[in-house]
């Protein structure tokens, strides 16, 4: 069975679910970004098991070690951007959750999305 | 082998370069700013405009980055389309930082207005990167630095209702990042490659079918969030509306369209060869929500009280004619998404910049307050209803001839239904513009609400909107200039 | 009712991964289109066409510097976005004092501090500049940065931290990864070569191998620097604002 | 051989601590108790995994990076829990009473 072979790729499978659902369900917008982190990390995690070799050894070329054993380094560069873009994103929105716990004192996403919506023609209005 | 042979990555290197370089400007003379933030888009333009000719007819332009021949480096891949679609995005974010500099004055406290020019050239140089690039990864990151700088923009007035837009904008935005991320992986896990020409082949070639079916739904779950298409159009109403009228005009004019564009070529030129069927049941699924699209956005803006939300549903009317264009799989139809986007831009762009005369003048939102906004703003009035009539898709305007194009690519598809709806969308835009028109002017405004004589916005904002009105009117009237080579270069993709 | 509905999807999602998962190439197998495609060359190459032992920095500094460039960008962006939502603190203005919690920290804690940040900032400098030959580079060696002035500044304050990297010589920094790559970029032209091109057609040959190193480490040390400025300029961005929320509630 | 099996114990031995540690850090009432276990975490088990990777290792350059990565830990380790448990008894962070729990009729 390819499944229970490819468990590394089952297991970010989850851990991607997993994120998501706390991303949908979850309504404290802290608990919101760490859902997110989660499908992120479960991401990373897959791209890396990509690059997995039976007995690799990792890509340095030092004191003669085979080419032919090496692990992909692709995966490895490519993550190393989706953990600066995470990361940035993560910072533009914790951000954004300081000003929106200043202005509405409240971290709870179904009270900051329901307030004031019928008011959002005449509120804008002002500025 | 000239020194156009480097355009390409000028063209995109020198905003992001550019942003860069602004904040030490900001420090010592921060009123020179707004102009000298012009000079990196204007070079893009210049660059653009000549690079027309040098590319290939029926080919493309290849630059290796870094000298590595393709699947090993990255390369951007340029073709007439892609040249097209770059030079409307730097026409555009040209003609929207012009207008830029009174508007944010009033709106952006001082300390946040160098930030808004650093943002506003990262998100141009990335939408350049992100047309012109052939590697799909690649693609990912410019996408990132697309989104985050617009997070920001929307959110830039710090004003709670924009930073709950823009907080929403994050929560359906960054997962649907994520989706790409994980199906670009799916992808290469598969293929072993990330170049899109390379992908193609590999892709031709290789036996994992359901791995490709799932990572082509993904991505087109991921761009489709991007790109607002129906049921994940959530964010786009708020975050449009709230954001300052630039930037409304950037994402409604621009960010939409380009995300479409990725989805155009990661169908045409990635998927072309393997997984057919599949990539056409997907289409057929994503030409239902395309056609929901078209209906829900013109009803909802029909609805609206508020004027740039009204217009922003409009956007999400207007998302569903593209996509209904590229899912037709015809010359014609795809000719028309191509042409629409350029008409939606500049028609979209126009719209939100006379909104925002309307609101840097008298502060005006609401749709009822501009019951003889004539009297006061003729200038805005006249280009908001040229922009209006292209949006319908009145003869003289490009809005028909994209339009054109469309229902007569979905009826050589074979799909008479699509062709209805589309003509329905039309009848519902009729609606809902029209009605604004009859009241700018034909009817009288409150007591006080407008001055008698004539004080229309400032020249510097003014000239903006009327390029870009009469830009939809050229290419309305212009069509030939374009269309032919469009023709050539959708059947060159199918 | 809403909850049922998202555990539903989420399951179908997770049936539809897990087929997926099924279908894929074998893990860790030497067979698969990943292991035989692009990878070879690189293993094979990358010492002598990059000149970097490590292959993983030749491919993304090198081969994907493109990437990098925009990665960067990314970086950069992050801070004006934050900057623009938060605001960015102004010249000559004190923000917070020397430590306006109501638990200032023990001197254990702080004595560890002082003797560790040190330590870390050693071992940030040591991964930035060891990047081409072993694990590490500029992006892990300007996080490490970043982090000890996390540690730093949650014991001593903002004031204190402010003050030993200022505004002055922060803001010049913040866009040196991005300026990095896009001198050498720009060398690569004037050598003759594409966009990002290190090893210049044009440059004698014996001078080669030496001078892509040098350059290689001079993008690295952007990367480290910019990425350790940004990383700091956010966090005070955000604790600025944590203390105003501490004056006014 | 004998070496393996002395490292082999040693190793065993942290993730023990390990496990116990995680389990407590779940299952305690409250911040101080909670405390006390995720610090042996770090101090009893990482070192004890440390050891054995010594005692695996033999005499080489390695050990003295793993003395200097124990030592690190156990100064960090020890000074974090200092920390949090200082600020929390500072703060007034209530204690647990084993009274409320029966009350509300379950644990944690």
């Amino acid at each position: 069975m390819r499944l229970f072979h490819n468990y590394h790729y089952a297991a970010a499978m989850l851990l991607f679910c997993l994120g998501l659902h706390t991303v949908i369900v979850r309504r404290n917008i802290i608990k919101k970004l760490i859902g997110l982190n989660i499908m992120e990390t479960s991401v990373f995690f897959f791209y890396i098991s990509l690059g997995y070799l039976d007995g690799g050894i990792a890509p340095i070329r030092v004191g003669g070690a085979d080419p032919a054993r090496m692990v992909n380094p692709i995966p490895q560069a490519l993550i190393l951007t989706g953990i600066v873009v995470a990361v940035s994103v993560t910072a533009l929105a914790l951000s954004m959750v300081i000003l929106l716990y200043r202005q509405y004192g409240t971290l709870d996403v179904d009270r900051l999305m329901r307030e004031e919506e019928p008011e959002a023609v005449e509120s804008g209005k002002e500025d | 082998m000239g020194a156009w042979r480097h355009f390409p990555i000028f063209m995109i290197t020198v905003p992001l370069l550019g942003a860069v370089l602004l904040p030490f400007l900001g420090y010592a003379k921060e009123r020179w700013v707004p102009y000298v933030a012009l000079l990196p888009l204007g070079a893009s333009t210049l660059l653009g405009i000549l690079l027309i000719g040098r590319i290939p007819s029926g080919g493309y332009l290849s630059y290796h980055m870094g000298g590595w021949e393709p699947p090993f480096g990255i390369e951007i891949r340029l073709d007439y389309v892609g040249l097209f679609l770059m030079l409307v995005v730097c026409g555009i974010t040209f003609l929207a930082l012009i207008y830029s500099r009174r508007y944010i004055d009033k709106e952006v406290s001082p300390g946040r207005r160098t930030a808004y020019y650093v943002l506003y050239l990262l998100m141009s140089g990335a939408m350049l990167g992100f047309v012109a690039t052939g590697d799909i990864f690649n693609l990912f990151v410019f996408m990132e630095i697309l989104a985050l700088s617009s997070y920001a923009l929307v959110a830039i007035t710090g004003n709670r209702n924009a930073v709950r837009a823009a907080f929403k904008y994050i929560l359906m935005g960054a997962p649907s990042s994520i989706i790409v991320l994980l199906a670009i992986g799916l992808l290469y896990s598969v293929t072993g490659t990330l170049n899109m020409a390379d992908l193609a082949r590999r892709i031709a070639e290789s036996g994992y079918t359901e791995v490709l079916i799932v990572s082509y739904i993904l991505l087109v779950v991921g761009f489709g969030v991007k790109a607002a298409l129906f049921p994940l159009h959530m964010w786009l109403p708020d975050a449009h509306s709230i954001a300052p009228s630039p930037i409304s005009a950037l994402l409604s004019g621009l960010l939409v369209e380009v995300c479409t564009f990725a989805l155009v070529r990661i169908t045409f030129s990635v998927f072309t060869l393997g997984a057919t069927d599949l990539v056409m049941g997907t289409a057929d699924a994503v030409g239902v929500a395309a056609a929901a699209a078209v209906l829900y956005g013109g009803i909802m803006a029909i609805l609206q009280k508020d004027l740039k939300m009204m217009i922003a549903y409009s956007t999400v009317s207007h998302i569903g004619y593209i996509f209904l264009g590229l899912t037709a799989f015809t010359a014609e139809g795809l000719t028309g998404a191509m042409y629409h986007m350029l008409d939606h831009g500049l028609a979209k762009a126009c719209l939100f910049l006379c909104a925002g005369n309307f609101i840097y003048m008298k502060g005006y939102r609401r749709i009822e307050d501009l019951k003889g906004a004539w009297s006061q703003m003729p200038w805005t009035c006249f280009a908001f209803a040229l922009a209006s009539i292209s949006v319908i898709g009145i003869p003289p305007t490009a809005g028909f001839i994209s339009k054109w194009y469309l229902i007569l690519g979905n009826v050589e598809g074979g799909k008479w239904l699509y062709a209805v709806v589309l003509l329905a969308g039309s009848i519902l835009a009729a609606v809902y513009c029209f009605r604004i028109l009859y009241y700018m002017f034909f009817q009288a405004g409150k007591e006080g609400a407008w001055e008698e004589s004539w004080h229309d916005a400032p020249p510097a904002m003014l000239a903006p909107v009327w390029v870009l009105s009469l830009a939809t009117l050229f290419f309305g009237v212009f069509s030939s200039l374009l269309i032919p080579s469009l023709l050539r270069a959708a059947a060159y993709l199918l | 009712m809403k909850r049922v509905a998202a555990l539903l999807f989420i399951a179908a999602l997770a049936v539809l991964l897990l087929y997926v998962v099924s279908r894929m190439p074998p893990m860790g197998d030497p067979e698969t289109p990943t292991a035989t495609h692009v990878i070879p060359r690189y293993l094979e190459k990358a010492e002598e066409e990059t000149h970097t032992v490590n292959v993983i920095t030749g491919v993304i500094l090198n081969y994907r510097g493109y990437d990098t460039m925009g990665e960067v960008t990314v970086i950069f962006c992050a801070l004006a976005a934050v900057l623009a939502v938060l605001g960015r603190e102004r010249r000559g203005v004190i923000h917070g004092f020397v430590d306006r919690s109501e638990v200032p920290s023990s001197t254990i804690v702080r004595t560890m501090v002082r003797f560790i940040v040190p330590f870390i900032i050693l071992f940030s400098v040591y991964t930035i500049l060891h990047g081409e030959t072993s694990p590490g580079g500029g992006f892990q060696g300007g996080a490490i940065i970043g982090g000890s002035m996390i540690i730093f500044t949650t014991i001593f304050g903002l004031y204190e931290s402010s003050r030993r990297i200022p505004l002055k010589v922060r803001a010049p920094l913040e866009g040196a990864a991005v300026m990095g790559f896009f001198l050498v970029g720009t060398l690569g032209l004037v050598g003759g070569g594409n966009f990002l091109t290190y090893a210049w057609p044009r440059v004698a040959q014996d001078l080669h191998p030496s001078l892509v190193v040098w350059l290689t480490v001079l993008v690295e040390v952007g990367i480290g620097l910019g990425g350790a400025m940004v990383l700091t300029s956010i966090l005070f961005a955000m604790i600025r604002e944590e203390e105003e929320i501490a004056t006014v509630s | 051989m004998a070496r393996d099996i002395v490292a082999g114990i040693f190793c065993c031995t942290g993730t023990f601590f390990f496990i116990l540690g995680t389990t407590g850090l779940l299952r305690m009432p409250d911040l101080f108790t909670r405390l006390h276990p995720s610090t042996k975490c770090d101090t009893l088990g990482a070192c004890s995994v440390i050891v054995g990777m010594a005692v695996h290792n033999g005499w080489s350059w390695d050990l003295l990076k793993l003395v200097f990565i124990a030592c690190f830990l156990l100064l960090s380790s020890a000074t974090c829990g200092h920390a949090i448990g200082r600020s929390a008894l500072r703060r007034h962070i209530p204690y647990w009473k084993k009274k409320e729990v029966k009350e509300d009729g379950h644990g944690a």
